[in-house]
């Protein structure tokens, strides 16, 4: 059986990636790009629900997706802290896109496997959105990589942006229906493949960030907290 | 008469017999350079309308009150830049490019709607915009389902049925509020209070009297690009939507507003066209805000647009040189 | 005697403007601005206490300036536009400061003679605030405006910036303790010589924005509003 | 020996009598290279960290929860910057410009307090700040207001006033917190649990043991720089810091801490030296932000700057030619 906190993780995980990624609409490159990572928004914020709805049943306290998403404080959030980076440049958001999306395909993948039958539907469904995603994202890694001089430069800087929240996704998490640690190696055959593709270099490993699955967040959460809930904590019990 | 003329009047004849018969103008038929030139401007605006249009909504996509209306937010956000694309597509058909078409809108040198230059102030904007704009641009857009030029009609056909559904959705968000708080009833009352006069003005200026513009009406109508007045619309939009205010339970801000049984129509209070024309001239509150949005959001995405471009040359050139 | 409508506009001024100028601290061009603008921003938070605080007593509802600041809605705050614009590059907080300045010294002076007795002695210490502000704006318009090319091209561009949002400071207002009209001239004045100083035209007039005074803000004041209240509203009742 | 080395000598000797003395060097005198260059890298370490220091408190400007605690934060803040300012003034009396400082920063080859890597998540962290933080700034500082050089002893007095009514401040605002309701309370002891440790490493290594660090500290004695040792100061920060817990009634996470009747003071769990030589050479939770935040702020500024340069260059030469 799944536990609340590992439902949380992965719940909080994709919606700080939807508020995130929900901010690129109307300020996309193209049109196409405003509809795509509109999508992929909407396939988290979908996940999302889905799994918060599933955590507070976990939880028997009766707190439902919309008590989860908006009255918990950013210590109770246990989202990776990849997911709550500012969206940067385009190339930023591609590199997070790129290591996200390969790290959840994995998990999905191997989710569908579940006992917990709520987490192995939620997962049949996702893996073939986050297909999607890792795809659309690799598309753009080839191309900023291999376009012109600055693309390029920016998606090396984007990349190095990205990398120290990576080891964070393969950490152990106690009580997991999948344990992270198994995903790294497909993850780096998969990312480090598309890199190679675009003639990146991996980054090399500097600093290393966790905390987010204790509630340790960066200072940005705190902000991206504030605008996502201020609306629905002015108005404590109305439906919407 | 040269016979090049002849030429042209057979071709002339040709597009009018179709246009009269209802039926349906290609691309690749022949068309009046007129007739083209009035497409264009009308669909790009249109499309224009689309991508400035997802601003004030998307002002509430970070901070929608519940994960559900986020959800219907962003998905209806993003159903306009899909209307944007297809119009685009649809004008490309004409003989120009998005990215000129792009650069008019960016030089000012055409327009969108002018409900877009006012501000979403607060989260039942978003509920009125869909119920009230959409519902106003469904009332303009539904006969032009059945236009002259066969890419716009079958475009409007599918961005209909989509806005349609956005209008319903705005209209239950509304019915949300008003079966919500005091607080909520309020904020849906002062949306309405807000964006009542502006909906109306979106039909255009009157079709006659002083204010009435420069008169394309009578030329669009030949042409079958046009198929009721500004002030027929209107009319039909104020007959549509007041019954729908009562199930709201919301006063529409018109103190002469009632129900004409000699017309069988709605009376209701013109809008101030004084200010339709002062908006489109520019002066509207959020003019130079939608304006600078969307031009930096397009110079900021340059050096992605020039990778992409330069990308797909790189691998044209690769896969020339592989089946040489 | 002042009305409750008429303190909570001057106050809202001080308090929207002293929010953006606190966005500006540990981001200056150089410290010693970062110290001028927390001051600045601090004179107008405690007028804007003080402000508050009296349009609540003058309500008799017992809201105090917490409750002013932190409970009401963007519709119901009646600061000028201009204050609420996001604070752009130095040089458009510096015309808005030259401009918003200038009219509060005006403003202020006068109302030291108001017959209202808290008013006046707000009036009395703010004008000395206020005379600084005036004199720090100043003193960067003109560096600015004969500066280098490049801050001069950017003063330039911070006026037209700012220049919609002048009418709205000399708008009538119903009961004000000081016409707002009058105090256009001894305004112009002032900041046309600095203009002149600084060898800039005066923008041409071009728009002209207003509806703050009726609670017809900008789309900005709301992310600005969700930030200053979230951590106050999510502790209701709460002393701090 | 050449008469060079015979009036260095001297010099050093006319050095060490002012020093040993408790006297005062001032910018004037005589001061051996190492003494200059030891004390330019400390004075600038403690500049730069009042400027980073502006950061992890500046965010909390914005959202501070009542207009009260928003101007005693921004005053506080405004005091740290004014704090840089004395500092820098101080090291420049030592002959080198703000900017070389600012660039050794910006280049990564000065540090400021590890302390400040660390980031603040909640509004108790403000207060926590003031406490621990301003704390042990103050038990470090104190001693230097009778350093042996002067205008650093200067600026250290007003800086250790002004800190210790920061303090104060940061004190009351945790009691208001911990009189709350449950979730202030909570609040409060989440950012005692955080900032203990780190507040404890602010002392540096330990003096004993095999994390002693370089030992420059005998060298700082000697000159009169460095009143006390490390260790020293570390526990008469924990002696003073306990009973104020207890005021607050928070627990310090510290299972190991309890009051030794015999040493005369508090027996404690010592922080963890390895995270401290971890977050000091780059790998804190927030040394990549601030450090870019700073250069961001001052490349941002750089267009400032040499306005407000060429406008003081022109102002000059108009004065000259009037003079002229």
């Amino acid at each position: 059986m799944t536990t609340q906190r590992y439902a949380l993780a992965l719940g909080d995980d994709a919606l700080i990636l939807a508020q995130r990624l929900g901010e690129w609409v109307a300020r996309a490159p193209e049109l196409e790009e405003d509809v795509a990572l509109a999508n992929i928004a909407l396939d988290l914020l979908g996940q999302a629900r889905t799994l918060l709805t599933y955590a507070g049943e976990l939880e028997g306290a009766g707190r439902d997706e919309d008590a989860l998403a908006y009255w918990r404080d950013d210590r109770d959030f246990r989202n990776v802290l990849l997911v709550e980076l500012p969206n940067g440049d385009f190339a930023v958001t591609m590199a997070r896109q790129l290591v996200f999306a390969a790290y959840q395909y994995e998990l999905y993948d191997r989710l569908r496997g579940s006992a917990d039958e709520t987490v192995a539907a939620v997962a049949g469904k996702a893996v073939k959105e986050v297909h999607y995603h890792r795809d659309h994202a690799t598309q753009w890694v080839l191309r900023l990589g291999d376009g012109t001089d600055e693309s390029r430069r920016r998606m090396v800087a984007g990349l190095e942006t990205v990398w120290p929240y990576v080891d964070e996704l393969f950490e152990p998490f106690d009580g997991a229906d999948v344990d992270p640690t198994a995903l790294r190696e497909p993850w780096t055959a998969y990312v480090h493949g598309v890199l190679a593709e675009a003639g990146l270099s991996v980054p090399e490993p500097t600093a290393s960030r966790r905390g987010g699955r204790d509630g340790l967040h960066t200072e940005h959460l705190g902000y991206l907290l504030a605008e996502l809930q201020h609306l629905h904590r002015s108005h404590p019990g109305a439906t919407w | 008469m040269a016979p090049t003329d002849q030429r042209t009047d057979d071709r002339e004849a040709a597009f009018y017999a179709i246009v009269d018969s209802d039926g349906r103008i290609e691309p690749r038929d022949d068309m009046p350079e007129a007739y083209r030139r009035t497409l264009i401007r009308q669909i790009a605006q249109h499309a224009h309308s689309e991508i400035i249009g997802m601003q004030p909504e998307g002002n509430w996509i970070s901070r929608a009150p519940s994960l559900r209306r986020k959800a219907i937010l962003l998905a209806k956000v993003q159903d306009e830049a899909g209307h944007g694309l297809y119009l685009y597509a649809a004008a490309e058909t004409l003989g120009v490019s998005r990215d000129q078409l792009l650069d008019l809108l960016h030089t000012r040198k055409q327009k969108y709607s002018s409900i877009f230059n006012y501000p979403t102030l607060t989260w039942a904007d978003v509920g009125a915009i869909g119920w009230l704009v959409d519902g106003a641009a469904i009332t303009n857009q539904v006969p032009l389902t059945r236009c002259s030029y066969g890419p716009y009609a079958r475009a409007m056909v599918r961005i209909c049925k989509e806005e349609s559904f956005h209008q319903r959705q705005g209209f239950e968000s509304l019915l949300t509020l008003t079966r919500g708080s005091a607080a909520q009833k309020a904020m849906a009352q002062d949306a309405l209070d807000r964006w009542w006069y502006p909906s109306l003005a979106m039909f255009g200026p009157p079709d006659t009297g002083e204010q009435v513009s420069g008169g394309h009406t009578e030329q669009s109508m030949r042409w079958g690009i046009k198929r009721f007045s500004n002030d027929e619309l209107r009319q039909r939009f104020v007959d549509m939507t007041v019954p729908q205010s009562e199930v709201l339970g919301l006063t529409i801000p018109d103190p002469d507003l009632r129900w004409n049984d000699e017309r069988g129509h709605y009376d209701f209070t013109a809008p101030d066209y004084d200010e339709l024309f002062r908006v489109i001239k520019g002066d509207g509150p959020c003019n130079e805000q939608r304006l600078r949005h969307r031009v930096e959001a397009h110079e900021d995405g340059a050096w992605v647009r020039e990778a992409a471009g330069a990308y797909a040359a790189k691998q044209q050139a690769k896969r020339a040189e592989a089946a040489a």
